[in-house]
């Protein structure tokens, strides 16, 4: 439960407590006070959400009981066969991958995978994959590209994991193949923010024709509580540097670095996880029909210009 | 800011230095006319010193003064009005043109490596600490393109502590930028040899860097993905001195080569002289050397 | 010998047999009939026991009747004239045929799967331990080819010892010739699903089964590189029981699942319905099922 | 010093000690003493070599005096630059590779790579590689395709590494996957087996347009002490097994399984590096050139077609 979510679930709490002894009577006084306090409800709870701050967004982003890749998996396709393994090294339950359908279509589905609880974030390594995560995406990948599959990435994840184990199995190299696998890859390729996206370990399932953000979703460079630590010298002013990242859906659409926000159902995804998934279905179903469509030569080179045009730089005479 | 000017290259003006240098690995004194003509080589502990985008261009090329520097005039704009307390973005890049006579934390240019013709692009670590921005990013992303347009190999040097925070998620972008244009260089055949010096780290690791064809480390070049204040805060350990290195990386099956300075012209004209297109040679100006490989 | 024929399957004669059966890995005793009521999956240990050619076609295809099984009268010859004090790889040969009533170490054929026509290959362990030899890398390469041929997938069932040594060189090569022929269907965008059963070892591990686009293992198979007599004498160790099986095998990343033999027909076509190319279905019969996928 | 060689280098030794009392005198005793002596080690030379058994070719394979494939690159090639590392996991020193220039062509070599000393055959494990030295071939295939460069390749091993950390990270996969790449590769590919051949580990470097054998080394499915372990239930029996497998460079070329004898110097390649370098490389020079010329597809489709013609079955009515 976050900070500024809790007085709306007080008030939530004491409309079912009313609800409870209100009996069939739309006239008595009971009934009367409930409608006043389910007006109350929608009018702060879309005033809260209207003012979201970036830091309430980062926590809402990390919410635990927020929707995570395999949620939206059970939602959005009719079928999902998980995939395992690297081929290499091991399998990375941080990282899940398959094959599904969407919208009567066979595709590559791969995102990172949070736990829910403390055991399952332990197994999953809090969504930080390891390179044989990213190599097991980087084999769907190849696999799709071979057999003409779109593939559909669900973004969610603090980062990469940064251990010396990591290291010395090449993060760096796994993260950036990635990047390049995805930069030519000859299918539809469409990427969605679900909740955080967090740095170079984000990026690596990133690269893609369009770029969704779930409205409450972040992306940004470092978290903001690694920022904080570089620029500030200390993780406790990770509120400002969420502030200063420029890191919400609304500030990345008006950047041009995003396609598409798309809208959470009224108080955060979390709060209704069916049409989170249903809005986020309405807009990859219509996408990848629209991309599915176009010649493959084309494709990359749109995938190409778009990520060459990504940032702003401006012309000064030589010093 | 008066510099002296060679070719495009850039030397830092002439200022009074002290006689004796501290080697920033062990600590060791050195006298600095020895260790200026050592490369800047550590005697004690072999650390190769950081050298600037001029030594480096120097050090690299048959004759630097043929270096011809494309897009000298891109420098960093200032996407998200950012301050740190210490001050402005725009402050930050307007003292790191003033330090180091440079718009940007790379220095790309076509120049002659063992008579061929080569793009070269250069990180200059004292600009922001070779942090790669979107101007940045712009420049690296440019010199592949040319690259591809000319038929060109590509060398980099890496030197850089990775993304610049200070442009958010843009930064993060180049990562994706500058990977999607070397993945273009080599669908065309063209190689890419990555040169990674000390330090190379994150964001500039896990992108353009990484997926160069021939990947050389600096012997003692700090070489890693999470900065150290990331692992510290996560792991709560000190990592060994040896770990990272790029010897250490070489054993972790990550690098191609850890090639002395001294070494490294050679060894890189080698290299290309093998993968590059035999007409990307400019035949007349192929030296004996170079014509044998 | 009288065997029971069925559109190109074919079953054991019908003999006596033990009311009990004891499990292969954890040793328990059950009841015959429930057994194989179960699918030979031992309701203890959930070992899944080795099933021959004609019981792994009945489990896997839509209607076993429908296998018309291809290249059935290619058996091995004796390039090498090769002996062991045992006997004679002929006898050997000729031993295996007349317990297996198969000509080889592998049944291959074509039969629908969810509707859809695959190419099928299924490894008879019965026959000298499943070994691969000339002819049956022969037959495997034969499969790969007609698939090719007529754009179908490939599944292959592995239970093998790996390489057939009374053919010498002749046996590895046939590593090299069947994972050629799974990489020239690869190139043509049809898929090969591998399940590899128990035993899975050896130079079958390490060739076309590799190779698979998908690799399914059964629940406890033994799935390893090196057999046990080789390592032992190398290291000097016992592996621990749970080393090696399909499980272990799965978590160090080289499987893509594990899946019970009661959901291995149901798993096979949907992940088929997903990698073929679509117009390779046969329209008329696909099921609702696999329409859906 | 190998037992059947024991007796030549005592004659050896006999004649050099004569040599330093001969003085210069071409008619004198001692001198004509000699010309006996030189003649008679040719002839015994010769006689020992023209009827060696198949396990005396398995020693002469695995001579620690041989050249290994280093050894072989110092003559070829005029420049040798070694790459390293797989790019996932490790450097395996088992495996050596890199670029070169081989009769003035620009080519990739990869090979096997034992020690001489107990240190360096322990760091590079007696030439039987791991996982990580296999994908570090795949990564110089790759870089060979890529770049239109032929591939030389040198096997020299008693086998793929078998421990049980090789299985954890997939030697069979591996094996197999360089196998698949090689039948694939868009560039010519040479293979030279220059000592033991042994396995899998020695054909997931094996497969190319052009199969050479030197005279004395080996080619096996199995080690003899590793079949006759299979099949006498006892290494003991490696002699028979040595026989009985037909792993001879003459074997195996009356099979159809290799493409040509490289012959080796008097007493063999140990004897005379250079002599045995410079056969290798007027057989490596002239098939490199007719290969170079061919067109890329019909070049893979006659590999297709060689690796496709190896072995031997016949017909039976079905049982
Ligand atoms: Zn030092
Ligand atoms: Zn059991």
């Amino acid at each position: 439960m976050l900070e500024f979510e809790r007085d709306l679930d007080e008030l939530r709490e004491h409309i079912a407590e009313l609800e409870r002894d209100a009996g069939a009577d739309p006239n008595s006084q009971v009934a009367r006070e409930l409608a006043v306090l389910q007006l109350e409800l929608e009018t702060r709870t879309a005033d809260i959400f209207a003012h979201l701050t970036p830091w309430q967004r980062v926590q809402l982003a990390r919410h635990a009981q927020r929707p995570h890749t395999q949620d939206y998996l059970d939602r959005l396709c009719s079928d999902f066969t998980e995939l395992h393994g690297d081929r290499r090294f091991a399998d990375d339950p941080s990282v899940i991958a398959g094959l599904a359908t969407f919208e009567g279509r066979s595709v590559i589905v791969v995102g990172h995978q949070k736990g829910r609880s403390t055991a399952e974030n332990v197994e999953r390594n809090f969504g930080m994959a390891h390179p044989e995560g990213f190599r097991k995406a980087l084999r769907l990948f190849d696999m799709a590209e071979r057999f003409g599959r779109p593939v559909l990435t669900f973004l969610d994840t603090p980062g990469a994991s940064p251990t010396l184990d990591d290291e010395k199995r090449g993060q760096s190299w796994a993260i950036a193949e990635n990047m390049a696998r995805l930069a030519r890859l000859r299918v539809p390729v469409i990427v969605t923010v679900i909740g955080e996206g967090g740095s170079g370990g984000a990026l690596a399932l990133g690269v893609g024709d369009r770029v969704l953000m779930l409205e409450h979703a972040i992306y940004s460079v470092a978290s903001p509580e690694a920022a904080a630590a570089i620029i500030w010298r200390s993780s406790d002013h990770a509120e400002e540097a969420a502030a200063a990242l420029g890191l919400t859906a609304p500030d990345l659409l008006r950047a041009g670095l995003i396609d598409r926000v798309v809208p959470e159902p009224e108080g955060g995804a979390h709060r209704d996880f069916d049409s989170a998934a249903a809005n986020l279905r309405a807009e990859l179903a219509r996408m990848l029909e629209e991309l599915c469509a176009q010649n493959v030569d084309d494709l990359i080179n749109a995938r190409y210009a778009k990520f060459r045009a990504m940032g702003e730089h401006q012309q000064a005479p030589a010093v | 800011m008066a510099v002296r000017r060679r070719g495009g290259v850039q030397s830092y003006p002439d200022v009074p230095v002290d006689l004796w240098v501290t080697c920033r690995k062990c600590g060791g004194m050195h006298y600095r006319p020895e260790f200026e003509a050592a490369l800047r080589v550590c005697p004690s502990c072999n650390y190769h010193d950081r050298l600037d985008a001029a030594e480096r261009i120097a050090l690299l090329l048959d004759d630097p003064g043929e270096f011809r520097e494309i897009d000298a005039d891109v420098t960093a704009a200032d996407p998200l009005g950012f301050r740190r307390p210490s001050g402005s973005y725009v402050d930050r890049v307007a003292k790191a043109r003033a330090l180091t006579s440079r718009n940007e934390a790379i220095v790309c240019g076509i120049g002659p490596l063992h008579g061929r013709p080569v793009a070269l692009g250069v990180m200059e670590f004292g600009f922001i600490a070779g942090s790669m921005g979107s101007a940045t990013g712009e420049k690296i992303t440019r010199l592949f393109e040319h690259a591809l347009r000319h038929g060109l190999p590509v060398i980099t040097v890496t030197a850089s502590g990775g993304a610049r925070q200070d442009e958010g998620l843009f930064a993060l972008m180049q990562m994706a930028r500058t990977t999607a244009a070397a993945a273009r260089l080599g669908e065309a055949g063209l190689p890419h040899i990555c040169v990674m010096a000390d330090p190379t780290l994150a964001g500039v690791t896990a992108s353009f860097a990484a997926v160069a064809d021939i990947i050389v480390g600096e012997p003692g070049a700090t070489i890693r993905f999470a900065g150290s204040r990331v692992v510290q805060g996560t792991l709560r350990r000190r990592a060994p001195v040896e770990d990272h290195t790029a010897e250490w990386v070489l054993r972790q099956g990550m690098l191609d080569l850890v090639v002395p300075r001294r070494e490294l012209r050679e060894t890189l004209g080698r290299v290309i002289g093998h993968l590059a297109p035999a007409e990307a040679a400019a035949p007349a100006r192929v030296t004996a050397k170079a014509a044998r490989v």
